[in-house]
Order: C-alpha cells, then structure tokens, then sequence
C-alpha cells in the first residue's frame, strides 16, 4: 500500500545490508537519487540485480554498497567501460565482487517470471554459448509437445524492487511512458518496493486506457525526487545528460578521482541537489 | 573518388545491405550509423527496433545509448523490454540483427565477455547484452568490427554469442533455423560465409586496402572468394548523409 | 505486409476450409463482420479457436462452419447459454463439434506462448480439477530450481488470426485501445492474418507512446468495415449492444428462428450492412 | 424491517464482507452487484478487477458482461488478459476471488462445466473461465449461489473449480497456499468451512428463512455452527443503493 515519504527514510525502511536490490530503468527513468542514497546510508552487502548496471551501479560498486552483481552488460552506453565495476572484478576493489552474468533475454524473462509469480522462466536462448558453463543457473526444460530443449533461469524476486517514475497521484497510483524497460515487472515481483517520482499530481490523468499505471496497492514507499533520474532522463521532464555520461569515463578511471567526485556529488549532498538537474535539461 | 575514412566506408558497406522491407535489432555504434544511413538514402521505408522496446523508429540523431529519448519520440511504439525480447526478438519477427564485439574467430563467434580466464579476467569486457538470443533469433546476422590482430582471432577465450560454431558445423547440428552471421563487415574488407565450411571468407576488398594489409591484422589466415572484387567507394551522397547526421550527433551530445 | 482490401476478398485469399482459425477480441472489438463473411463464404471444417466462443462463434457453429472449438467459456454473457453451440455438443446439430477445454488461464497463456515462439506455455494452474482428466493436452513440468511441478498448455500457433481495431493508418499500421484482449497476441502467433477496422487515417496519432500498435508488416490483410464488431463495441466509436445480447437468447434457442435470422441477416447482407449499428450506438 | 427479496439479501450480506483496502476480482451477477454496493456504501476505495484487464473500475451501472465499456472508461488502467491472468491473478495480487456456479458440494468445490457424462453431456454449462486459476490464486474466495437441490449436491459430476478438495484433504495436501472458498453466501444462509474438516457449515441464518427449508434445498445434511445466529436484515440505505444500481443497469440494458 503506497506510503509517502522522503527518500532518506524510504531507504531506512526498506533497504537492509545483505538485501537482494533490483534497481531498473533501461536507459530512462534510472532511480540515481535512490542510489545515492543507498550510498549515503552506507548499505553493505547488497546482492544488485539489473540488466545494465550503467553509472549508478558503477557509483554503488565503487563505494563498497555490492558483494554481488546479477547483470547482463556492464558498460557506459556508447562510451565505453564501467571503470569501477571493472576495478572490482579484476582488482577486487574496494572489495570483492561476485557475479551472476546472464543474457538480457533471460534477464527480462526472470522479471517477467518473478511478477507473475512462477519459479521460472523458459526462453528459446543461450544457444551455442559459453555462458551456461560459468553460471550454474542456466538449466533447461524439455517441452512436453515437441521434445524440444529450451533453457531456463529462475524468476528473479527481490527484496527490494526501485523504480523512478513520471508521477503519482495523491493515492500512490503511479504512471511510467515512455521506455519503460522492466519496471512493472520489477516492482511485482519484489517484496518491498520504493519508487522516486518527478511530480505528484491530483490525478495522472493517463493520455491513454491502456498507460503503464501501477496502483498504489502494489507499490510500496513513493518519494517526490524531483531530477531523480539524472544523468538518465524522465520523458516529458528532462532529456538524458549525455555528456555526463561521456565525463564519468574520465571520473571513474581513476580511483581517487572517483572518490573525490563521489564525496562532492553525493556523500555532501541530499536528494533535493537532483532537482537542478531537472531545470537544467528540460525537454 | 571523395575522400573517406576506413570506418565511414565499413558503415556505408553496412547501410548499402539493408533493404526496404527489412525489420532491423540495431545495436549502437556502427550499426546505428548504418541503419540510419539506409533509412536516409536507399530504405526509407526500414524498420528500425532498439533493445529498449522502441520499433519503428526515425531519429534525427544517432542516439547515445539504444535508449534515448529521441528514439521514443520517433517511434511508431515503444514496448516494455520483457515484450521486446519475447514477442519481437525471440517471436522471431526480426530480419536482421546487427552485433559487433571486441573479438570473433573465422566462423563469426564473438566475444564481449573476458579477455582471459572468466573467473580471474585480464580484461572484463561488458559482457553479452542482447546478443546471445540476437545472434539465433534474427532472419540473418550482419557483423562490423574493425580488423585488428588483438580482435581477429584463431580461437576465442570465451563465446558470448554463436555464429556458425566453433568448428562451423555447430549451428546446423543445433538445428537453429536461423541463417546466422551472413556478412561481416570490416574497416578493409567484406566477409561472407562459406556455402559448404561456413569459414567467413573475404568477398569484396575495400579501395586502398591490400591482402598483406588485411592478413596482418587478421589472426588467422584469411581466404578469398573466387570472385572477390573491389568494394564500390562512398558515394558522395553516402558520404554527405553519413557526415550529416554524424556532426548532429555530435553537437547534440556535447550539449 | 499489410495490404488493404475487401473483407471478401480477404476471407476468401486468407481463411480455407479445415483451418485453425482464432478470431479473438474479449467482450471488445469482436471481429462479427469477418465472422458472417466466413459464413457467407460457406468455410467448412474449421477449427475455431477463441476464450469466449459468444454469439460469433455460436453463429458460426449454428451455420455449420466448424469441426472443432477450442475454448474456455462458452455462454453468452450476463444472459445465459450460447444455444447454437449447446445444441452441437449435445445433439450434434448441424454436426458433431468436437472441443478442446482450457481454463481462461491457459488459453491466455498459450496465445502468449505463441506469440513468443515458445512451443508450451507454463502456468500454477489446473489444480485439482477435473479438466486435465478429459483433456489430453493438459501436460506438466518440473521447475528445474524448485521441484515444483506446474501446469502446460501447447502454444497455440492459429493458421490464421482475425481481429477487429479502431483505426489503421496508411502504411497499414494499426491501433487498439481500450480492452486490448488477446488480440496482439494472435495476430503475433497466427500464420496469416486478417484485421477489420472502423476507420483508416492519414496517421494513427497514438494518445501514449505506449499504445497497443500493430506495426503493418505484422498484419496481412485490412479491410475497412465500419461498424464490424456489432453487437460487441468499439471503444471510442459505438457501444455494446446489451439489449442484442439479450434478445439472442430467443433467436438462438429455436433452430429454425436462428436460420430464418441467418438468412435475413448474414446471408442476405454483405459487410456494408454493419455501418448502420455504428451509427446507431454511437459512443 | 424493510421488505426484501432473498436475492438482495444475499447479495447484500456478500457486500459487506468486503473491506476497504480487498482487491476484488470480480464475475458477473451476484459478485458484480455485491461488489459495487460495497464500493457504494461501506468500502468506497476498494478495488475492482475484471478478468478483461480493467483495474480499479468504478462503474455508474453494473456491466452486462465482463467487459462492457464502461469497466474501461472508468479504469485506473486496463491491461491485456494475458497480463491480467499471469501479472495480477496467478502474481498473487487478489485478495478475494468470487465465484458461483451451476452446482457445489459441501467441500465448496464447483461445477460448472457439465451435467452428466463429459463426453455425451445432458446439459453442456458454460464452462470453467477464470475459475480454475481464481480458485486457487486469490487470497480467500467468496461464493455466491442460490441454494436448491439441483445446485448444492452431495457429489459433483465433474469439479471445475477446487474448493477445499472432494474430501476437504485435498487443497491442504496440494500445498496451495491460499485459503480457498471462506464464505458460500447463499439466498437463505451463509457457510463457513469448518476449521478442522473444512466442510461448509452454516454460520448464520437469514431472516425469514428456516432449517426446514434449508434442509429442503440441500443435497447433504447441513452441519450448523455452534453460535449459528440470524443475518443482520439488509438496511434501508443497503437496499436503497443496491435497488438504485439495478434501476440504472435495467434502464442502460434495454436502451
């Protein structure tokens, strides 16, 4: 049942160490104010799960938030590596980094699996590959018509689903447009959900019947973050900061570089340092 | 003959093989500078679909990443990824998948994994996304990589998406009904698959380029089709399209 | 390739006798022009797939078109039984109609399937019931993570697909809003297919940029029959006609009544004839 | 005491065990009307789901069928009926399932499917629908009948819809986690399951109405609670909005 509150407490709630975190958006609407809140928090051991654990997983790995990452392609979208994510698997730093490497289709089919509650999901995938051989969760099923061998991954189900949206309306309903990547199957299929949004409304006032609508009933703790996807982009709010996606590759490079962007940006910041964002790329 | 670079000759080879009626999965990088270069000039009417759920889109700009805002706005419509993957893709209604990648071997298998071992890796690369259902689910593959000896190998530490096998026969075995790598298209050359082993073998040599040029940068030893000729250099409209919508990009996302 | 033409021409180029046939559309945008074009055309020994055979099917069946439903409701809702269908299963009249009998569930599931070039579909279903006991196709299999055994259907992969949408536009793309059904489904599963429309436009000016749109080269034939879901509803253009719902009881339940209103109705009309109830309820 | 039909009385008593924050999925007749009266009276934000894909529907009139167009224009949102059954019924997100039928057993299991043999039926019913999965996905499950000798049966010809099993044993030993059917409202009483056998056992009796008629009307021997009172009598404002729903819905119908 959807509860309105400041991300600084949404977070407290509902994000614990050792917790499994899903944190989605595929290109837009990516929750970065939630992230770096996490990060303020100093949540620890966290299993991240995401299909493209793009800057905000990044920022999270390099300040010691993940003991394991569940992902299917980790680079910086056009520009080239995720240099923290790397540091961590090759160097193991800061810590040690566990990973559980699938194919986006699996991915999408695990979320989609999870939010309509099956232990599993099969897709027609990994074929001729060598992924199955170094992740042990890729099995398969035998159709029970034709014979045919399809591979399997188990659902994904999360304890805490994070999702960033365009708006709620004063009973927690919440609308997405746009891409709208894996968020629904996101937030039904985790146990607890947090949801950042650009705008609260008096009604969403959906442009269609058929609109990305979560009903408050299946949404947890909303937060009003204004600029919360940035350097990602809400559709209609403000476009993507692409050219703070190309800087972070020079940023993240360097260790110390990183640290010193993270403590300016994030560690002496709040959530409300986001809504600038939002003015500055209007769309 | 207009001056061009190696790279803008690659894109405009992979724009001039897309047709019409084709309903493209395009990657970034290359492969979007290739299908929107064909949308400019010769196939207006193709169909472009990006891993983020965007089908039919007309972007003014290469985009960034596959899921700019632009590609939304531009599209006929855009569906969640979950559909994507599981109507459009592995539905079987795609054409043709464009895939690059850090290394492939002669039967078209790619890497975008590791460079060395999986577990302790030298270089951790980004890993499959898309392609590993991309490269069976698609009508045909096309390929474009840069030639280059650290990226054209006789064997592959890890395959993160099959082209014909390693051995080439193993795609048949497997049954897939797909036709799998059909092009390979790179910054000297033009690779197409053997009818009978399904070696990539070099068909078309771009202009400028030589056999000593290309045998150094390829790490195994290339063959030649009976009949490989000179690729067709940019025209001067491909040119102007490709520069055109290339300097948009640019000033859009340095903004 | 979508390419436009006459609901006849259509019927006649797409739909042979002994096909599988699905024409779908859930209380919303039944497809009864194509419906009554099939009668008129005399097809024959269909298999007719739909959720809810409702009245069309009960025609079709009355008219002695099908062999075999494939189904998971068969009643005319709110009002009582499909007297046509009832009357072949128990008495054989026109002739033997074999059936197929699936829960909603799984018939939802298999179009899905079907649509995602799965050959089976897996569902938490058919629990301790009596369907899986009479029918065959009702299979299971054993979750590779959990041991937990869970219900399959065949896909369903129909020869050809029928729908009705609100609008198309030039290229031949086209729209539904509203109660959307299953009909992306089928016409993504279907061999070929046949959508009939209320209106073509310039450009479909989607409300959302997620709107249910069928891109033309997933579409076959389009035929413009205004009016063509009578006396189901188009949303936006007519509505629902209850009160006809109601009075196919009386029509329905007397063989000779039901050939006397087939004749004057269907077989004595062509497409044309629906244009006068879109005007007549016009939303 | 308002006069009133055993109708409304039953659809009333099945209003109000509805609560304010139920996600209802909701069928045709009975459950629609007792599911909008609740919304009309005691619990305004409860939400009503159809199984054609409209969630958090308000109507004006009760629908004819589950998918008439007024369930969508009054909508939070409408979703396909493949995301219907596999997101929202089988995800676990309904916490009461409504169901009726043609005939029961004292285990609340249902049949709809047929009467007689399934292959030469005597009278061919309608079928399962959504039942089978909302028998057992939904949190608890409400039914609605009418009580008769024909309906309420000591054995069912065929189960279309599991209650707590042919011998009460059988959902607990399927492992289903949901609760089944914990309330059978019928035109003169309402069961309960009994904790320990699960067999439905009358818990209240409505006004007017006796043992011996109830007896009458059941094809088993009905077991009564110890604390087996009488239904609270509909009130006026029940029957008034309840009447004033069905008013506007007759009038809507036949136009």
């Amino acid at each position: 049942m959807a509860k309105f509150m400041g991300l600084a407490e949404a977070i407290a709630q509902n994000v614990r160490d050792g917790d499994t975190v899903a944190m989605e958006g595929f290109t837009h609407l990516i929750p970065f104010a939630a992230g770096h809140e996490i990060i303020r928090q100093g949540r620890k051991h966290l299993t991240l799960i995401r299909m493209t654990p793009d800057l905000i997983y990044d920022q999270m790995i390099g300040m010691g938030c993940a003991d394991k990452l569940v992902f299917s392609w980790g680079g910086n979208p056009g520009v080239g590596s995720t240099h923290r994510m790397r540091d961590a698997v090759e160097n193991g730093w800061p810590n040690q980094l566990a990973i559980e490497e699938h194919s986006h289709a699996a991915m999408a089919n695990a979320y989609e699996a999870g939010a309509a509650n099956l232990p599993f999901a099969v897709l027609r995938g990994y074929i001729g590959v060598d992924l199955p051989k170094v992740n042990s969760k890729i099995k398969s099923v035998t159709c029970p018509y034709t014979g045919e061998v399809l591979a399997t991954v188990p659902a994904h189900r999360p304890d805490v689903g994070i999702i960033h949206a365009q708006r709620a309306d004063k009973e927690g309903n919440v609308l997405i447009e746009g891409i709208t990547g894996c968020q629904k199957e996101v937030v039904l299929a985790s146990k607890r959900t947090i949801v950042t949004v650009e705008e609260v409304v008096e009604k969403l006032n959906p442009p269609s019947f058929n609109s990305v609508v979560l009903p408050h009933w299946t949404v947890g703790a909303i937060s009003h973050v204004v600029g919360g996807a940035h350097p990602s982009y809400a559709q209609g709010y403000y476009k993507r900061d692409n050219s703070f996606y190309i800087a972070w590759d020079k940023i993240s490079r360097d260790r110390d570089t990183f640290l010193a962007w993270m403590k300016e940006n994030v560690l002496e910041k709040t959530p409300e340092a986001f809504a600038v964002h939002a003015k500055k790329g209007s769309a | 003959m207009a001056d061009f670079t190696r790279n803008e000759m690659m894109t405009i080879v992979a724009a001039r093989a897309l047709k019409n009626d084709d309903v493209c999965f395009v990657g970034i990088g290359a492969p979007s500078a290739a299908c929107n270069l064909a949308r400019l000039t010769h196939a207006p009417q193709i169909t472009l679909i990006y891993e983020s759920g965007t089908i039919g889109t007309r972007p003014n700009v290469l985009p960034l990443s596959i899921g700019d805002g632009e590609l939304c706005e531009t599209a006929l419509t855009t569906v969640s990824v979950p559909e994507m993957f599981r109507y459009w893709l592995q539905g079987g209604r795609i054409t043709v998948g464009f895939l690059g990648g850090a290394q492939i071997d002669k039967f078209a298998n790619i890497n975008t994994t590791v460079v060395g071992d999986y577990d302790k890796p030298k270089v951790r690369l980004p890993g499959g996304g898309g392609a590993p259902e991309i490269a069976t689910n698609c009508g045909e593959i096309f390929i474009t990589m840069a030639m280059g000896k650290r990226a054209f190998l006789d064997k592959l530490p890890f395959i993160t998406s099959m082209g014909h096998g390693p051995t080439g026969k193993e795609r048949r075995a497997y049954g897939t009904k797909s036709k799998g790598p059909t092009r390979l298209i790179t910054d000297m050359c033009v690779f197409e698959p053997d009818a009978e082993t399904k070696e990539m073998t070099i068909v078309s040599i771009h202009p400028g380029v030589t056999r000593e040029e290309i045998a150094e940068n390829c790490g195994w030893t290339p063959r030649y089709a009976a009949q490989c000729g000179e690729t067709p250099a940019p025209t001067a409209q491909e040119l102007e399209v490709l520069r055109d919508i290339q300097a948009r990009t640019k000033a859009a996302h340095a903004a």
